[in-house]
């Protein structure tokens, strides 16, 4: 039964847990989280068990209510989708150990069971996004995961209600351009299923309904994912959010909607109508060129290291948008993996952050200083070597993004691109090194003198471990790149951009 | 190079055995003395090691240990060739000491948080074998930036804010050369589909355009430059003298800063090989920045009061020997260069632990502080003494032995006038390293009263290593064995 | 929403229509799965009856016929129902959804027609009780008559 | 040019609506003002899948016994109608947590003018 509905079974999942968390804890409050978990745990499992079923039998399709593709809904579990739901479902696995006691504190009881729920419901949105195979369906998705994500914003700090209305008008008109482009599409091709139209297109040729089409699409995705300069959601929305939102939104939110990029440029039009018909890849890549700056020079200049983050988000989703952009395999390459990487250093560092808050009460980056480092030092070490891995050092997974990304510049002769790339590694040096130096360097101020005393009070295992877990990942996927590159991403490149390692 | 290469775990374990250590000296932070055995007991397991990949590289057997791929097309290998294992000789050998002489410096000054300086120590000498042994342009990357990441901690040690801007100017230069150097190798990995270090280069096959080949030697020229100082790269050297004597002395006199002439060597001779420099005259750019900064360095040192800065300039300069004797591209000249990798290693090591014991003992760190500290101290300042000769090339210490190889080539390659560089060079390290000997010996001092030799764990390492470069002019035996396989490697005979 | 007098008119005609909107939005539940209408048609008339009751009658009035306690399981209640039948259909060895899985009846052309049809009530249940509980949800902490 | 401009008059109409719900979300001070914005916004849309869906001389997608199924193209196309409802059941939502949204901006700073809440939010010291 896994087998033939396996790339159903993660969305069910998730969705199945959204509705079931709402009943079950009528009675027994705690059953939220312990559901939640449940659900996170097997969509992980089976989507890890995914990556190994398309490497076994290649990519697989599967008919909602049986129906065939054109009239049905179908999901398809290829290299990429399987690749892409495996890293969000575990990272939500991860950062969910770490919520228990972020969402107890953030959170006032009742308001528990409906955030998990709409935790559950977010995921099924994300997972509903990557594996479907039609683009009504993923408009579908897509605001059920915006919708969810609206609410789980809004139960953060004061300010926080305005973070998500922001993000809600940005998002809704986002995800009104992109059916709007659904529309164009359709009314010119007769089709909503990503293979059949990939057939149809070139048949149709470059209309300008088209091509007016695939603009409102990407203009629609490059909201979701915050390509500069539709950014303006995101920095507020990070740091108003509670710890658990912003540490399960920041590593998957934004990479959802560069899926979505990926999947329009190169699997429906393809690489010759995206960057010869119409140089929209080009325009995405410069555009992201620009955010990796903005965003790193933003980054400087922020007090919070929520908003610092939330800065560097933008900047870090620029390297995404740049390899998809260069239009190369090398760059695609580069793209997403470092959808994986970035995830992984995201949710450390939004975890670090939570820990901070947990028990320094705040994340303000000119109150850290050493004292903060003595009372939590394993903390402070995973924000470490997650920052080191932002910079891009090796061994860690920072750098072999670069490496990938590098490879893909120079490939299209890009040297500028190269040069955003390169300075922006420098960029991220600057601060990061501000906080490091901060936790390490500086003498403990007055007021923490006393608290000093105490002497170490790190946080709860289970916050801390997912933290570590995710520290050390770094390490060990950085090492491990090639295997995930060459097992399983190169088969993932579109037609038209095979590669192959020599 | 036609040696068969042998499959062998030394490798591994030599960069290996300091980094298992680490986990011991962070474990034992309350027992002082447990954690300087642990750091002695590597650092002579790593010499040990490394020792024992020695008679394989003088037959011509290299060990060569592969991990597995670290990019696609790129494994993380290690291959203990003999310049590999001339710099990891240099290296751990005087690791040994340095750890002896930090125990007595730390206990000398009590210093805090002697835990996380022997603990990033044992990383760097991890880091600096690595990039010896590192087989191909990506391993050595890897080890290069751990190398970079590594030094920062105990570049700012004293948490001082003069030692807290002094490491970002340290890290502004070092991760801007570690990018240059990652976007070169991204674009040879392009342009060959391999990155393992060659005798002779690895463009051989290719007919490089010029408006490829030089802008990618700037880059790598960029990434390795700064970390051997070549000007206008070096202003962070002197800056990260604000960090403990010992660091100095092995780190900026031997580890970070010979990794990066290192590199130089790697770049020039295994990468880009010497038809491809000649072609494009890219090795008379290497030439006219080397003499610059061995003439400008030498000036600088000049005019430096404190001592430790002094010495810094100086290490600029006597750097820049060794990229010129690559730059020169011949047989003799990278002997003369490999030898002066090794044996100024051993005379600046040597003044730098004299500055060191100076400065635990008397507290004083400017040249124009040291009169009459040779009657105080006099197995330090006779020590010394040995080591600035050795620097201005006087006979029969090492550095006459390095010089007269590196004069002799510049000689033989028809450039008379670098041999002349090299003498002009002598002169001005004799004036400004003999005046402090003079002023230590033949000066009275004041304030001096009731102050002795330093502690005898500083006295003997540095003793050890004047020892050493004496016994190194009238033996270079090994070295130049070495050297010699080196040079036959790549230019023939 | 401040009711600043009681007005028996509209009190007695909102009673008097609400059962009648009610039914008329059973039937197109019911209907939906062989006819225009369906679940959310009728799903939104259900819910139409009852907020007109908490518009006349003031929201605790209103409780009686449908508590707001109940929105959001009642909601979830209504999914389930859709995701069972999909997932009962799943179990059985068809695809999520596919009708013809589901042991309804014997004749494929029933099942799918009655597959639907539980879905439909599910929708119905569903889109009832979510846009009841958005009108409480709004209204939550408000002064009320 | 006038075939170009009478012919698509459906979609004049609809691109004049969203520019109007546009302008809405854009200019509009007000909070409630821009959920109306967006609604409009969301209408267009709508009613330009629906409009791509008329056709002259069909019927609803209902079988007719007197048309019979054999030709199809005497009934219009069902499936834009299917995927607005659904579109429609989204407008709804996004209406109902805007507005939730808004009671709680209310509650917590009092104003729904973008300009005053801007300035209390730079004041409010968290």
């Amino acid at each position: 039964m896994i087998p033939t509905n396996a790339p159903a079974l993660a969305p069910l999942i998730f969705l199945l847990a959204a509705l079931i968390i709402p009943l079950a804890a009528l009675r027994i409050r705690r059953l939220a989280y312990v559901l939640a978990m449940a659900a996170a745990a097997a969509a992980a499992a089976v989507s890890v068990g995914n990556i190994f079923r398309v490497l076994e039998s290649g990519t697989v399709h599967y008919r909602f209510g049986g129906w065939p593709p054109p009239l049905g809904i179908e999901y398809v579990l290829d290299p990429l989708s399987a690749f892409i739901t495996a890293v969000i479902n575990l990272t939500a696995l991860v950062v969910l150990v770490h919520a228990r006691l972020t969402v107890a504190a953030d959170l006032p009881e009742r308001k528990h069971v409906p955030y998990y729920a709409l935790v559950m419901l977010m995921m099924s949105g994300f997972n509903g996004i990557v594996l479907t195979g039609d683009f009504f369906n993923l408009y579908v998705f897509l605001e059920i995961a915006s919708l969810s994500l609206y609410g789980l914003i809004a139960v953060g700090d004061r300010k926080s209600p305005v973070a998500a209305f922001r993000y809600l008008v940005i998002g809704m008109v986002g995800g009104g351009f992109y059916l709007l482009g659904v529309g164009f599409l359709y009314i010119n091709s007769g089709s909503l299923n990503m293979a059949d139209l990939k057939a149809i297109l070139p048949a149709v040729g470059a209309r300008p309904e088209i091509i007016v089409a695939l603009c409102f699409m990407v203009l629609g995705f490059g909201i979701k994912m915050a390509l500069f300069p539709l950014h303006g959601w995101l920095p507020d929305a990070y740091t108003y959010a509670p710890t658990a939102t912003s540490s399960l939104m920041a590593p998957i939110g934004t990479k959802i909607g560069a899926y979505g990029l990926l999947r329009v440029l190169f699997f429906v039009f393809g690489v010759n109508f995206v960057t010869r018909t119409v140089p929209l890849a080009q325009v995405i890549s410069w555009l992201a060129a620009a955010g990796i700056l903005y965003g790193s020079i933003m980054a400087m200049a922020q007090d919070e290291l929520k908003r610092m983050l939330a800065f560097s988000s933008i900047a870090q989703v620029g390297y995404i948008g740049l390899g998809i952009g260069l239009a190369n395999p090398l760059g695609l390459l580069g793209a997403v993996l470092h959808v994986l990487n970035h995830g992984l250093m995201k949710a450390c560092l939004f975890l670090v952050a939570g820990n901070f808050r947990m028990r320094l009460g705040h994340s303000r980056i000119r109150a850290l200083d050493s004292g903060a480092r003595r009372r939590m030092p394993w903390t402070s070490a995973a924000f470490t070597l997650a920052a080191l891995s932002m910079i891009g050092l090796p061994p860690t997974v920072g750098f072999f993004s670069k490496w990938y990304l590098a490879l893909g510049t120079i490939r299209n002769r890009s040297w500028i691109f190269l040069a955003v790339i390169l300075a922006s590694s420098l960029l991220n040096a600057v601060y990061f090194f501000r906080v490091i130096e901060r936790l390490y360097l500086r003498p403990a101020m007055q007021d923490n003198e006393a608290r000093e005393t105490e002497g170490r009070s790190e946080v709860a295992p289970s916050m801390l471990l997912p933290t570590l877990v995710l520290a050390l990942s770094l390490v060990v996927i950085g090492l491990l790149n090639v295997v995930i590159v060459k097992g399983l991403l190169v088969r993932f490149l579109p037609p038209g951009l095979e590669f192959a390692f020599p | 190079m036609s040696a068969p290469a042998a499959p062998s775990l030394l490798p591994l374990l030599a960069v290996l055995v300091s980094l298992a250590a680490v986990p011991l000296i962070l474990l034992s932070s309350r027992r002082p003395r447990l954690r300087e055995t642990w750091t002695l007991a590597a650092a002579a397991a790593k010499f040990g090691l490394v020792l024992a990949l020695l008679p394989g590289a003088l037959q011509g057997r290299i060990a060569v240990f592969g991990l597995f791929e670290i990019v696609p097309g790129v494994r993380l290998e290690l291959r203990a060739d003999p310049l590999g294992v001339l710099f990891a000789l240099v290296a751990s050998g005087l690791w040994i000491l340095t750890s002896l002489y930090s125990i007595g410096y730390t206990r000398g000054l009590n210093e805090h948080k002697q835990t996380r300086y022997f603990a990033f120590f044992a990383v760097c000498l991890s880091a600096t074998v690595g990039i010896a042994f590192a087989a191909n342009l990506v391993t050595f990357i890897l080890f290069y930036e751990i190398l970079t990441i590594a030094t920062y901690p105990l570049v700012i040690h004293k948490e001082t804010p003069e030692a807290v801007s002094a490491g970002r100017k340290y890290l502004a230069f070092t991760l801007s050369a570690g990018v240059l150097l990652i976007a070169a190798a991204a674009w040879s990995f392009l342009l060959v589909g391999d990155l393992d270090f060659k005798p002779g280069g690895i463009f051989t096959g290719l007919a490089l355009a010029g408006k490829t080949a030089v802008p990618l030697f700037l880059l790598f020229l960029g990434g390795v430059g700064v970390k051997s100082a070549v000007m206008p790269l070096h202003s962070w050297l002197p800056a990260a003298m604000v960090a403990p004597t010992p660091v100095s002395a092995l780190l900026h006199a031997v580890a970070v800063v010979k990794a990066g002439v290192f590199g130089l060597v790697r770049v020039v001779v295994f990468v880009f090989g010497p038809d491809l420099l000649r072609r494009f005259h890219l090795d008379s750019v290497l030439i006219v920045l080397a003499v610059t900064t061995i003439l400008v360095g030498s000036l600088l040192a000049l005019r430096q009061d404190n001592l430790k800065r002094r010495l810094a300039y100086s290490t600029v300069s006597h750097l820049s020997y060794i990229v010129l004797g690559t730059a020169l591209l011949s047989g003799p000249a990278i002997i003369g260069a490999l030898l002066h990798l090794a044996f100024h290693a051993t005379m600046k090591i040597t003044l730098f632990f004299c500055a060191g014991a100076i400065y635990v003992n008397l507290h004083r760190e400017n040249v124009s502080e040291l009169n009459g500290t040779g009657k105080i101290m006099p197995w330090t300042m006779a020590a010394f003494t040995l080591g600035s000769l050795g620097l201005c090339g006087v006979p029969p210490l090492n550095g006459f032995v390095s010089k007269w190889f590196l004069g002799s080539a510049a000689v033989g390659s028809g450039r008379p006038l670098l041999a002349g560089v090299l003498i002009l060079s002598g002169l001005l390290n004799a004036a400004y390293l003999l005046p402090i000997v003079q002023r230590s010996f033949f000066r009275r001092g004041s304030g001096l009263e009731g102050r002795r030799e330093a502690s005898p764990w500083m006295v003997a390492p540095l003793v050890l290593t004047a020892v050493l470069s004496l016994a190194l002019g009238l033996f270079p035996g090994t070295f130049h064995q070495l050297a010699v396989r080196v040079a036959a490697g790549l230019f023939g005979g | 929403m401040r009711r600043n007098e009681n007005n028996p008119i509209i009190d007695l005609i909102s009673s008097l229509v609400a059962p009648f909107i009610m039914l008329f939005g059973l039937y197109v539940i019911f209907h939906g799965h062989y006819s225009p209408g369906g679940g959310f048609q009728g799903g939104t008339l259900l819910a139409a009856s009852v907020i007109l009751l908490r518009l006349s009658l003031g929201s605790d009035l209103g409780q009686g016929q449908f508590p707001s306690r109940l929105g959001t399981p009642l909601a979830s209640l209504g999914v389930l129902i859709y995701y069972g039948t999909g997932l009962a259909a799943l179990l059985l060895g068809g695809a999520f959804l596919n009708y013809a899985f589901i042991p309804f009846s014997v004749l494929t052309p029933l099942r799918r027609s009655w597959g639907i049809l539980s879905v439909e009530i599910g929708v119905g249940l569903a889109v009832m009780a979510v846009l009841v509980a958005i009108y409480d949800d709004l209204l939550e902490g408000e002064p009320d008559a | 040019m006038h075939d170009f401009l009478v012919g698509h008059y459906f979609y004049w109409f609809i691109f004049l609506l969203m520019t109007i719900g546009l302008a809405g979300i854009i200019l509009k001070r007000n909070l409630i003002k821009k959920v109306i914005g967006m609604s409009i916004l969301q209408v267009a849309i709508i009613l330009f899948f629906v409009a791509s869906a008329s056709k002259w001389d069909a019927t609803v997608p209902i079988l007719d016994p007197a048309l019979g199924a054999a030709d199809v193209t005497k009934y219009i196309n069902p499936l834009p109608h299917c995927l607005m409802l659904t579109a429609i059941v989204v407008g709804v939502a996004t209406s109902g947590v805007a507005f939730a949204l808004i009671i709680m901006i209310w509650r917590r700073f009092r104003t729904l003018d973008e300009n005053e809440l801007l300035e209390k939010l730079k004041n409010d010291p968290d």
